[in-house]
């Protein structure tokens, strides 16, 4: 066993000595994943606070002074990027990515500790140079996050000098830290495995990780090279994407290019991306439903294929954002039956959460409220998705609010109910102590009905032909007065949402210190990371010896055992054949 | 089912690989000699392009001795390029004709 | 328990919502009734799954709630159902996607009797081009698109000759009659809505894309733009107008083809400078403007700029209004200048009349009116020169004291609205970013100081 | 056992044992496999700029293909010859011949020095005869390219650097060099791929 030998290099494993060396520069895969949290969720908090603004000037157009159209669509395209990017990219496969990988596949640490440090760094630093672009003549780029050509650098678009430059210099740096860490998280997987830890005994949450880091590698580079080619464009005047055009009423020196390329390239990596931040949040969420029912998970070796299914199609669907771009509209075809075929995987894991429920003993915690949250909210958007995927129907909607309440629904609300579910889940692993129970179901039903009924109505006024993108919609013909009451109720709930973040914030801060002790495995949990022999665990994670995986990973109410649930480096007794009496796996918390 | 690491192959079989890259080679420029247009002349230089690259690949870099899971991981995705290279085929041929028909001869291609 | 019940709860509110909402696709006007047909059986199928599913989680979450002494089943999976589930959700994926296909198909195809007309896109504007009698466009190169050929006009091509050049924000089409709607853009994306027809399309600089339909419904449509083109791609609107065709031939008619464009005489600036004597009264004589007579400076004004204004005072697009009482004072002598010469006459004169920047009158806090002046820029230019493409005027060294009276119009509805008025709208819509008087007057002091 | 038959197993099913499988890459340390990954990512890298010289050239009204200065064989051949060094280096690390090492792998990092220098004079030919990058599609393309395998290369030199360094001092390095001799071997298949385009077009 190759793999056995790489994972137990003791020797090799860096022992942190000063404060520096072991909560700043530390290796150790958990600190670096807090140092990664700590970071997305900053500069999430500043995403937040640009909604806050957006829909504040949608909801009381031309009330508050700050907000005009050039500071608006600087709003609108930074909070879309760090968003996807710099939030939910990173904290679910640099924050979550990190911590539960190594404890998950019981491995000491990540493989290449030293790489994972530089690319803690390096994806700071590329935060640093994209805040800085709020800073710089012009300001950040106010393109969109889609970051279009011409439009992007061109005069008449905010940021079209500094800020574009930034953003785009920022994206080469945090690919390059992705790089960094994504190849730890897929080598540490392939290669790191504890004794026993096959393929398919392997949590669903490392797979949803493992196959959105693939996805990652490889979709990148199409940023990276749309980005290269867009900033020679900008910078040194080259015509990849630019044909010839005026610029401002005069004529520029561009000639020949296609915009139409670029937004190939930019979906080529933007579809997957979508995924990449949706596969992590449904490997996780199968976890946790399954935990809290205290049931196996319906269908494991379909919610597999189905992840892998997901990440491959995901790069042959990519111009189903395009529709209406101007592209051939023959491809109109393929892509729309691509699109349509990539919702029968999905569809099966929405009913296999389902019928993990079926038939269990469900726990209403709070990690199991934002789970069913999110399975919830995610069936909503994705059967919108569907709308959208179908090129003909897409054709009114697109461009318009139902595409804005699709996303936020699939998006920037399902994984981020999945992100908080599991920070509930497994903050006690992480700190040793509970999360505050009352302030986390506050937390929950804000959130959840808030966010709802945010994102519902905008798909009606999408179906209205509300534009997105518009900083005021002034007056039309056909979209009628009421509208502007929608807009205010919608603003009103997003700003009850985003005060509700800080209830959390706070019992995230004050559970730290107060919160109630929470024992090695509170929720009763059978993958490894709650077998740990201290709590947190330590550096090296399981103290002198590796676990041994004897079963997979949800022997959850298996019949004829004693306690509801029989972790995975639990042997069967010598003599029965059974599993083990006592729930506690002996061997390891001597 | 292991795999003996560090294996000695056989000189001549480098050989008869250099041999065969030569050839496919001659056939990527047999392309531009005979003057191939349109798909017909992508299909061919991208088949033989990547005919070489597999055998580099496969012989050189050893792939061939490598295990199953690192060939499916090398081979699809070229496999979603190709999807891609072929729609941007069309898509640049669409729009040259779009701008031919309607920005006249003089945005025609000149080359190939 | 409470989730089990909310998520009921929100399934039948969510239904409730999507029957009783007043918030539904805008009536249709084109033959596009086969979209809404294709959106309502994807309703169905998709509003089925959504309940079906939902229901059935809020039962689980009810029926198999935690008792201490229960066991969950444990049954690690199932094919037959995981199958049956799979064929079920392909069979309703299919019931969605072949009749989008099919809508599809027909949108791909131009018919074969469709008329084409050409919609140009440009940072924040909209022209029109009919292809004339002979109907074939004129080639078009955007190299060569400047205030005299917003075009892009190829001179040499014959086919180009009789196109009709719309250079407005208001379109016609004849009701009942197939169109495809040729789009170009001159710079950035754009897209060309109108939503009632349903149908949309981008408009690519280096590309030109399509898209058809028949307008089956009299009435005037906005047209709006639906890709972020800059800062004001908000404003970018325009109206399409869906006539009789006897209305239409009339209205297309009243547009010069390009060849009547060419033919237009320069203006003659000594002949000019009689007519201007009426002017001068106000104006002065020596174009710099009058502010006792509420007359502003002319002097070193854009051409363009000066013809649109005197056109839209002669259609009495502007200066009709009951409360622009200094308009109304300016629309009969703009009635004076009768032929098109004339105008172009008076035009080339006052190009002649020395530009000195106009004493500044206004003060206000600079640098929040440079802040402000980040939005007006990209229009009227940076240096505040204006800039044909956008339509908008020169600024800088004009009389301020009119530009704060004018932007007070916007504001308050007094110009920029009139009906036919295809550029002021879009001022109206800039000017409600100046939150109150005081803003006004500190961005009109950044200007002086352009 | 192959992938597929990996994903048909039935896990719930061995409980209480230590199913082992063997590793998908059991043959290869950690660091190949990181290699080997990061080589298709920037494969990626380099096959979507091919998927865009190929569609930009399809459209073009301007494109004037670039002179192909004739040093640029001789570039080839020496980056054929830093490929071949590095194979020698790793033949003599097998065998355990330090000097053989030494003498390899330096030879190794100066051709490919040398590679890079030859590159450069091409570009200032080219920037001589007045083809500068923004002056048309096919210039543009070319700088790209190259200028983008090059940085690769120097990346590799850091990490040659490292090794040699190691090397003098004495440190194991069979790995380090293995590694860079896939990396070497790589980078000159790609400059064969782009060579044989840029030749084509
Ligand atoms: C996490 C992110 C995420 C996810 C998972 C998805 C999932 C899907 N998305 Fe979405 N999408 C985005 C994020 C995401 N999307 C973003 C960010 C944009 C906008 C970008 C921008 O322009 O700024 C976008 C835009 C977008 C568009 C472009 C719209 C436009 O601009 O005009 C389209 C069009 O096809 C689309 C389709 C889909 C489809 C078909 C799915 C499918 O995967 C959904 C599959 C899921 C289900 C279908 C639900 C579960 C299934 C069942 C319960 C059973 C169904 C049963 C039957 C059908 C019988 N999305
Ligand atoms: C993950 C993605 C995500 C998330 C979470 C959100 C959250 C929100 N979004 Fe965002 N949005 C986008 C992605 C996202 N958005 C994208 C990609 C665009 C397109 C940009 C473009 O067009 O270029 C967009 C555009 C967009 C628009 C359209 C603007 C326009 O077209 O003119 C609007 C308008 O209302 C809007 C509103 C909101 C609101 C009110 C919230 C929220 O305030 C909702 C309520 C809050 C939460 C659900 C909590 C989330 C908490 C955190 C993010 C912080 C910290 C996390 C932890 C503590 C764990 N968004
Ligand atoms: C989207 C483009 C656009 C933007 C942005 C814009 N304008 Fe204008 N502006 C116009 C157009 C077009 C007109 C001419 C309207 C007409 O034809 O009636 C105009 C006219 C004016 C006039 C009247 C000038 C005259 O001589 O009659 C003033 C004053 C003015 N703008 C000031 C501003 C200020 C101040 C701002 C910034 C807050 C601004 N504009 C932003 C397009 C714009
Ligand atoms: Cu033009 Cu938006
Ligand atoms: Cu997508």
């Amino acid at each position: 066993m190759a793999y056995v030998a790489i994972a137990d290099r003791e020797a090799e494993l860096h022992e942190p000595k000063t404060f520096i060396g072991k909560y700043i520069w530390s290796q150790d895969h958990k600190v670096i994943a807090i140092q990664y949290s700590l970071i997305a969720i900053g500069v999430g908090l500043v995403a937040l606070v640009l909604s806050g603004m957006m829909r504040l000037q949608l909801a009381f157009p031309n009330e508050f002074a700050f907000i005009d159209p050039h500071n608006y669509y600087q709003f609108v395209t930074m909070h879309g990027m760090i968003m996807v990017i710099y939030l939910l990219t990173a904290l679910f496969l640099g924050g979550f990515g990190n911590y539960l990988i190594p404890l998950m596949c019981g491995a000491r640490d990540m493989v290449f500790p030293y790489m994972n440090m530089l690319s803690v760094w390096v994806y700071l630093l590329s935060v640093i140079i994209l805040m800085a672009s709020f800073f710089v003549p012009g300001g950040p780029t106010g393109a969109g996050w889609t970051l279009y050509p011409p439009q992007a650098i061109m005069e008449g678009t905010p940021g079209s000098d500094g800020g574009i430059v930034l953003m785009l210099v920022s994206l080469v740096v945090f690919i390059v830290a992705f790089t960094m860490g994504g190849l730890n998280y897929v080598t540490t997987v392939l290669q790191a495995r504890c004794r026993g830890m096959t393929l398919m005994r392997m949590p669903l949450s490392v797979w949803g990780i493992f196959i959105a880091t693939i996805l990652g590698l490889l979709a990148f580079p199409a940023l990276l090279v749309s980005g290269i080619m867009m900033a020679f464009d900008k910078l040194l005047g080259t015509s990849f994407f630019m044909p010839a055009m005026i610029s401002v009423g005069e004529p520029n020196a561009y000639d020949g290019g296609t915009p139409v390329l670029f937004q190939h390239l930019f979906w080529f990596f933007g579809h997957p991306e979508v995924y990449i931040v949706a596969l992590p949040a449904f490997g996780m969420v199968s976890d946790i439903l399954s935990a809290h029912a205290r049931k196996n998970i319906f269908g494991y070796r379909m919610m597999v294929w189905a992840i892998v299914a997901i990440g491959a199609l995901s790069f042959v669907v990519w111009a189903h954002h395009m529709y209406v771009s101007g592209m051939n509209p023959y491809f109109g075809f393929f892509f729309a039956t691509t699109t349509l075929i990539i919702a029968v995987p999905t569809a099966i894991k929405v009913y296999n959460w389902v019928l993990t429920l079926w038939q269990g003993n469900i726990r209403l915690t709070v990690p199991m409220l934002f789970a069913i949250g999110f399975i919830f909210t995610f069936t909503h958007g994705g059967l919108t998705g569907l709308f959208l995927g179908n090129v003909a129907v897409d054709m009114p909607l697109s461009d318009t609010y139902f595409v804005v309440g699709h996303f936020h629904m699939v998006m920037g609300v399902s994984p981020v109910l999945v992100l908080m579910a599991a920070i509930y889940h497994w903050y006690p692993k992480v700190t040793g102590r509970m999360l505050d129970e009352t302030l986390g179901k506050l937390h929950f039903w804000l959130t959840f009905l808030g966010t709802y009924s945010i994102y519902l109505p905008m798909h009606y006024l999408g179906f209205l032909g509300v534009p997105r993108r518009y900083f005021a919609t002034g007056v039309t013909e056909f979209i009628p007065e009421s509208v502007q009451s929608v807009n205010v109720g919608i603003t009103v709930a997003a700003l009850i949402v985003a005060a509700v973040q800080v209830v959390f914030l706070f019992n995230l801060f004050w559970s730290y210190f107060r919160g109630k002790p929470a024992g090695h495995n509170p929720w009763e949990c059978t993958t490894l990371e709650w077998q740990t022999p201290q709590t947190p665990p330590v550096h090296g994670n399981w103290g002198k010896e590796l676990p041994v995986v004897y079963r997979w990973a949800y022997d959850y109410s298996v019949p004829g055992a004693v306690d509801d649930f029989i972790p995975q480096n639990k042997p069967n007794d010598e003599t029965t054949g059974e599993p083990h009496e006592t729930g506690d796996a002996e061997g390891l918390h001597s | 089912m292991s795999t003996e690491t560090g294996q000695v192959h056989p000189i001549s079989l480098y050989l008869k690989i250099w041999g065969l890259l030569f050839i496919l080679s001659a056939c990527s420029y047999a392309v531009d000699y005979f003057d191939f247009q349109g798909y017909l002349r992508w299909f061919l230089i991208i088949t033989f392009m990547w005919l070489k690259a597999g055998l580099i690949v496969s012989i050189f870099m050893h792939m061939a001795w490598e295990r199953m899971a690192l060939v499916y991981a090398i081979l699809l995705p070229p496999m979603f390029l190709m999807v891609l290279v072929g729609m941007m085929a069309i898509e640049g041929g669409y729009t040259t004709l779009t701008r031919i028909l309607f920005f006249g001869p003089g945005s025609a291609p000149i080359v190939h | 328990m409470l989730i089990a019940v909310v998520v009921v709860l929100l399934v039948i509110g969510t239904v409730i919502f999507h029957f009783v909402s007043p918030w539904w696709f805008t009536p249709l006007a084109s033959n596009w009734g086969a979209i809404d047909t294709t959106i309502n059986i994807t309703f169905w199928i998709t509003g089925v799954v959504f309940v079906a599913i939902n229901l059935f989680l809020a039962y689980c979450i009810v029926k198999f709630r935690y008792k201490k002494n229960r066991r969950a089943h444990y049954e690690p999976e199932n094919r037959r159902l995981e199958g049956w589930l799979t064929l079920i959700t392909s069979v309703g994926v299919a019931a969605m996607l072949a009749p989008g296909l099919l809508v599809w198909a027909k949108f791909v195809q131009i018919p074969e009797n469709s008329a084409a007309f050409e919609a140009v896109g440009r940072q924040w504007q909209w022209q029109f081009r009919f292809p004339g009698t002979d109907g074939v466009f004129g080639q078009v190169d955007a190299r060569l698109i400047n205030a005299e050929n917003p075009f892009g006009m190829q001179h040499d091509d014959p086919a180009g000759q009789d196109d009709i050049l719309i250079d407005s924000n208001i379109v016609h089409l004849p009701i009942g009659q197939p169109v495809t709607a040729l789009l170009r853009s001159q710079d950035v994306l754009h897209n060309f809505t109108v939503a009632q027809f349903r149908v949309k399309m981008d408009l690519v600089p280096g590309l030109v894309t399509y898209m058809w339909f028949e307008p089956t419904k009299l009435g005037t449509y906005d047209i709006l733009c639906e890709e972020l083109c800059g800062i004001a791609h908000h404003a970018m609107r325009g109206k399409v107008v869906v006539d009789e065709p006897a209305d239409f031939e009339n209205w297309l008619a009243g547009y010069p083809t390009y060849a009547e464009t060419l033919a237009v005489a320069a203006g003659d600036a000594a002949a000019g400078q009689a007519q201007y004597a009426v002017c001068a009264a106000c104006h002065g004589m020596q174009g710099e403007g009058n502010q006792t007579m509420n007359a502003p400076k002319l002097a070193g004004l854009n051409g363009w700029y000066l013809r649109k204004q005197i056109e839209n005072y002669q259609a009495g697009i502007r200066g009709t209004h009951k409360d622009d009482i200094y308009g109304r004072q300016m629309q009969p002598m703009a009635a004076t200048l009768v032929t098109a010469a004339a105008i172009n006459n008076v035009i080339a004169y006052i190009e002649t009349l020395p530009d000195n920047p106009a004493p500044a009158t206004i003060s206000g806090d600079v640098t929040r009116g440079q802040r402000l002046y980040r939005n007006c820029g990209a229009c009227h230019g940076a240096r505040g020169q204006g800039v044909w493409s956008v339509a908008a005027p020169r600024q800088a060294g004009m009389s301020d004291w009119y530009l704060v009276a004018q932007l007070k119009n916007f504001q308050q509805g007094i110009r920029g609205t009139h009906p036919d008025d295809g550029f002021g709208w879009q001022m109206g819509l800039m000017a409600e970013i100046l939150h109150d008087d005081q803003a006004i007057d500190d961005v009109v002091a950044y200007i002086n100081t352009l | 056992m192959s992938l597929i038959s990996k994903l048909m197993v039935k896990p719930w099913l061995a409980g209480g044992t230590v199913a082992t499988e063997d590793s998908l890459t059991e043959a290869l340390p950690a660091a190949k496999i990181g290699l080997w990954l990061f080589l298709c990512t920037i494969s990626g890298v380099f096959a979507l700029f091919m998927v865009a010289y190929q569609m930009r050239i399809e459209l073009t009204t301007d494109w004037v293909p670039v002179p192909k200065p004739t040093i640029l064989w001789l570039n080839t051949a020496l980056l054929v010859l830093a490929s071949v060094a590095f194979e020698w280096t790793k033949a003599a690390a097998r065998q355990k011949k330090p000097a053989g090492i030494r003498a390899s792998l330096l030879a190794g990092g100066l051709l490919t020095m040398a590679f890079l220098g030859g590159q450069l004079l091409a570009w200032n030919e080219l920037v001589g005869s007045g083809y500068f990058l923004a002056a048309n599609p096919a210039n543009s393309f070319f700088y790209l390219i190259t200028g983008l395998h090059g940085l690769h290369l120097i990346g590799g030199l850091f990490v040659w650097t490292r090794t040699t360094w190691r090397v003098f001092a004495g440190y194991e390095v069979t790995l380090s060099i293995e590694l860079c001799a896939t990396y070497w071997h790589y980078l000159l298949l790609v400059w064969i791929i782009l060579f044989g385009l840029l030749l084509s077009t």
